[in-house]
């Protein structure tokens, strides 16, 4: 068993206004030294091992995980811990 | 003309819209389920409001990927009318009918009232029951309702005159203000505000009845045409 | 939390158990009595959740027994999962309000979402389709950063609920008082439509047919949520945190689809949803009402979590589960219905002639309770009653107008309270606008949905001042049930009837339980006069904090009749040149 | 400038609804190797350098950025890149 971490983020030039707004409210909280905040999100997956992890990972992310007109993605493939 | 009102698993604005085509506008429609379903005999597909799967990845993300949007996408590139309101907007620019990408409203909420829009094309087989610069008041209801494209494609959307609804106090942060947007083909419509609950006085407007109404007369102008 | 492995019947008693789990010694002895022998670790929690406030109503009973319940019209009082009235043509309306409280407290976005999956269930389990939602909170005053959060924690899951599973929510009420800082209270409304003839009822009946268990599987989640609805919020709240419940609205939404499809088929029997105390609540109600048992195998139930045991999944308040009763033979109709919207049905046990619920895991039997110990005869408890102190000094008060030298300032300072304030930050975030009936908004005095196909209409509203309440319990009462006939009625409609929710401090404080019966008194009373019946209600006591209570809040949710859309008649002023009449005293 | 990454992920237990709706939709779409997805969120902070900024972000991160009753987070922090 393998798990595949994917990790989506906006892309550059997409506002984000998660992100600024959770900027503001770490600096009304006094948290003045936080000058940016971005928002991303991750899926785990658990996937059973087979060739060509990484090609159907790929195919996964562009066909449904990820929309190409506003995000990107990065993947890391490890062993699955035993559960 | 035959309308049928696609029904994913967590659509929720299908009933209203077959209540605004067949009880309001007294036309042919079926609720069509989205597994094994023939769209063949249809003369113009409606995909509904709603939080289709949950909107659970993104809004409309999963429910792009079905089988019935294989036969949507067919049927549109033949020229078949297909209207996307709400979450059907963001299947159509999910399954890559349309451009461009709804975000989060800016100001992160979800919204619901009515907001005036104005009719930037009115040469469309959606809009032609409408004067050019009208404004026309629809229901919101959304909380990812910020249409996202890049420089490029607003250019072409421009040029082709693809925009055909803007907001007039842009509520969501919308590039360009942009309510509804179409294909290049001028088939393909999708839009944020809801027409569907825009077809009687007694909840508010009646404004929507004449999207539905360009859609019919332009089916029977072919009809008799091709007749 | 308790394990329930290796834990005797003997450990239980001796070590007095049960009272971390909720049971007082008295109530201890009683099970006792009805077991004739100690209750082993499951069946001591399977009573404690049961007889807790929230499923018994053991210290509020002797009051709902003062409101009137009959009335020519009304189909199904207090009793079901909510009440039924009759509105002609074959149709009748369905509604029940329930708090949220506690939950909400330590998890404010999940228990107010929760909240709300939780009525709607309790009316499509009827069968009925819900048509409309309200929700009525009250908060601390909004000037610290934690009120702000609930504030608007509760709102976003509310919505995020609500607009997902597509029923419109048209109205509430918003009101802000130190009395909530700690404990605020969040209870939602759903109002459903049925035909006469479509009419469900959470019943196991007919030795030998199957139970079925819907929806997704079983997880942790909210292990004694239903007594933990019943006590007091102390400060160490926190730590009860693990006990809230995730809602999961598409779930929902496929549930109410099927579930409106499944009525239509004769193979079903009863169906009730899995609420407060989840699969021991709703198996042993649905079969004390039949007056038969019920014999389940845990082994049977779908999981979410390995290694359950027995205690967990009796008591989990795992989210969008049904439990239904078919004829035995027919389960594969039922459950192809499920199929079809992607969810799981299975049979978990069978209905038996011995009044008995029995409960069996690893082939072992883990419960053998007498069903109706747990149902209908559940304990009541009268509680000393005692005039408030405070009460008896604010009697000797002379009664003051204050004098206003500017009105128009005066005015301006109202309006900026938050209570008195546009409520249009929170309903804006509603969708209350979802399947196309919604003919009044939130906004007015009350909201009105029309029924399509007719001439009809129904008027919405909820109302509850509780700081009239506790100046004077029994004219507040009346006060609120009078609010909401004046709603009503301004609108345009006729009062077909009520629901209540009765928010209050700790009943065994006897000023708490002389406010709670004053109040019941006072409501009643106006409910006779005014011909409005209560059909259903909820309970919610145990709201205080560092042994202060909140203000009494018995919230009154009321449905009227629109016999014609002419009638309809909204509440803001409509054009310039138009007369302003001022009627009363 | 630092880059504090604080990755939240939902408890052990709770129910995530995303998760298995991602799950069910990879299936559908004929990836059946994929036996559980799991959705978390990262955040990535801009936080100008100073003392104790693990102390911080932790309080950060109870206080707003994860809710401690169903939520699970840790954190990175890495120079951040000029930009
Ligand atoms: N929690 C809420 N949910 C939906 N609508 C609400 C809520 N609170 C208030 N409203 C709407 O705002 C309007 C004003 O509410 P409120 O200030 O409580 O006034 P009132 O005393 O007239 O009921 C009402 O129409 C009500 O339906």
């Amino acid at each position: 068993m393998k798990k595949v971490t994917v990790y989506i983020t906006l892309k550059q030039g997409v506002l984000d206004p998660q992100g600024k707004a959770i900027q503001e409210s770490l600096n009304s909280l006094g948290y003045k030294e936080v000058e940016e905040a971005r928002v991303g999100k991750f899926i785990e997956l658990q996937v059973e091992e087979g060739p060509d992890l990484t090609e159907r990972v790929t195919v996964m992310c562009d066909k449904l995980l990820a929309n190409p007109v506003i995000e990107e993605y990065r993947f890391d493939v490890e062993e699955a811990e035993a559960l | 003309m035959k309308f049928a009102v696609i029904v994913f698993p967590g659509s929720n604005c299908d009933r209203d819209m077959y209540h605004a085509v067949k009880d309001v506008l007294k036309t042919e429609a079926d609720l069509v389920w989205y597994e094994g379903s023939n769209l063949e005999n249809y003369d113009g597909i409606l995909l509904p409001g709603g939080f289709s799967y949950g909107d659970y990845l993104r809004c409309g993300a999963v429910a792009s990927t079905s089988d019935i949007m294989k036969q949507i996408k067919v049927h549109a590139a033949k020229g078949k009318p297909v209207l996307g309101v709400c979450n059907g907007f963001q299947i159509l620019t999910e399954a890559g009918l349309l451009p461009g990408a709804l975000l989060r409203n800016e100001k992160l909420s979800f919204m619901c009232h009515q907001e005036p829009l104005v009719v930037e094309n009115n040469e469309t087989i959606f809009t032609a029951a409408y004067d050019k610069g009208e404004v026309v008041h629809f229901p919101i209801a959304h909380g990812e309702g910020n249409y996202f494209c890049d420089e490029e494609t607003l250019k072409e959307l421009k040029a082709n005159n693809q925009i055909v609804f803007t907001y007039q106090n842009n509520p969501n942060g919308s590039v360009e203000d942009i309510a509804g947007i179409m294909n290049k083909q001028g088939n393909v419509l999708g839009m944020m505000p809801h027409p569907e609950r825009a077809v009687e006085q007694l909840l508010g407007s009646d404004d929507g009845l004449r999207l539905f109404q360009s859609m019919i007369q332009n089916w029977r102008d072919m009809y008799a045409a091709n007749a | 939390m308790l394990q329930t492995h290796d834990i005797s019947p003997e450990q239980i008693e001796r070590d007095k158990l049960y009272r971390e789990m909720g049971l007082s010694d008295q109530e201890f002895e009683m099970i006792k009595d009805i077991l004739k022998r100690l209750p082993n670790f499951t069946e001591t929690g399977i009573f404690s959740v049961m007889w807790s406030e929230h499923c018994s109503y053991k210290t509020s009973k002797p009051l709902l027994r003062k409101f009137p319940t009959k009335a020519s019209h009304v189909l199904q009082g207090p009793g079901e999962g909510a009440g039924i009235i009759d509105i002609g043509d074959n149709q009748a309306v369905v509604f029940k309000i329930e708090s949220h409280n506690h939950p909400s407290a330590v998890e404010p976005y999940q228990g107010a979402a929760t909240g709300v999956g939780g009525i709607i269930r309790d009316v499509f389990s009827m069968g009925a389709r819900p048509i409309a939602s309200m929700n009525s909170l009250r908060f601390g005053n909004l000037n610290t950063d934690r009120t702000k959060y609930l504030f608007s924690e509760v709102v976003n899951g509310i919505a995020g609920y609500g607009n997902c599973v597509g029923v419109p929510t048209v109205g509430g009420e918003v009101q802000f008082d130190d009395s909530y800082e700690d404990n605020p209270l969040v209870n939602a409304m759903c109002i459903g439509l049925i035909n006469h003839d479509e009419i469900q009822k959470g019943i196991a009946a007919g030795v030998g047919n199957t139970i079925l268990y819907a929806g997704p599987p079983t997880g942790r989640d909210g292990i004694h949520g239903a007594t933990f609805a019943s006590d007091d919020l102390g400060e160490d709240a926190a730590k009860d945190r693990p006990a809230v419940q995730v809602g999961d609205p598409f779930m929902e939404k496929l549930l109410i689809e099927a579930c409106l499809e499944v009525i239509h088929s004769d193979a079903l029997v009863g169906m009730q949803d899995m609420g407060a105390a989840g699969l021991t609540s709703s198996a042993s109600e649905m079969a004390s009402k039949a007056g038969t048992g019920l014999e389940m195998n845990l082994d049977l139930v779908p999981q979410r979590e390995q290694h359950m045991t027995a205690y967990e999944m009796m008591l989990s308040e795992s989210q969008e589960r049904m439990l239904l009763c078919v004829k035995k033979g027919r389960e594969q109709e039922i459950i192809d219905i499920f199929e079809k919207y992607g969810l799981k049905a299975v049979p978990v046990g069978e209905v038996i002639e011995e009044k008995v619920f029995r409960i069996k895991h690893h082939g072992e039997v883990v419960a053998d309770i007498p069903v109706d110990s747990l149902a209908d005869d559940a304990p009541v408890f009268h509680m000393p009653s005692k005039e408030a102190a405070y009460y008896k000094e604010f009697q000797k008060i002379e009664n003051t107008a204050p004098f206003v030298n500017d009105h128009a300032e005066i005015l301006k300072q109202l309006l900026q309270q938050p209570t008195i304030a546009s409520k249009e930050w929170v309903y804006d975030q509603y969708d209350s606008m979802v399947q196309t009936n919604t003919v009044v908004t939130p906004g007015s005095d009350s909201a009105v949905v029309r029924i399509k196909g007719t001439d009809k209409a129904l008027a919405i509203t909820t109302d509850c001042n509780s700081r009239y309440i506790y100046l004077d319990p029994e004219t507040g009462g009346k006060i609120a049930v009078a609010e909401a006939t004046r709603n009503i009625v301004c609108s345009g409609a006729k009062p077909l009837g009520l629901t209540d929710g009765l928010n209050f401090g700790n009943p065994t404080n006897p000023e708490v339980f002389w406010q709670m019966e004053k109040a019941v008194e006072g409501m009643s009373e106006a409910c006779e006069v005014l011909e409005a019946p209560v059909i259903s209600g909820n309970v919610s006591l145990y709201n205080q904090s560092k042994g202060k209570s909140i203000y009494p809040t018995p919230i009154v949710g009321m449905v009227g009749l629109h016999e014609s859309l002419e009638h309809i008649t909204p509440s803001f002023f409509q054009k310039a040149g138009d007369a302003i009449y001022l009627i009363g005293h």
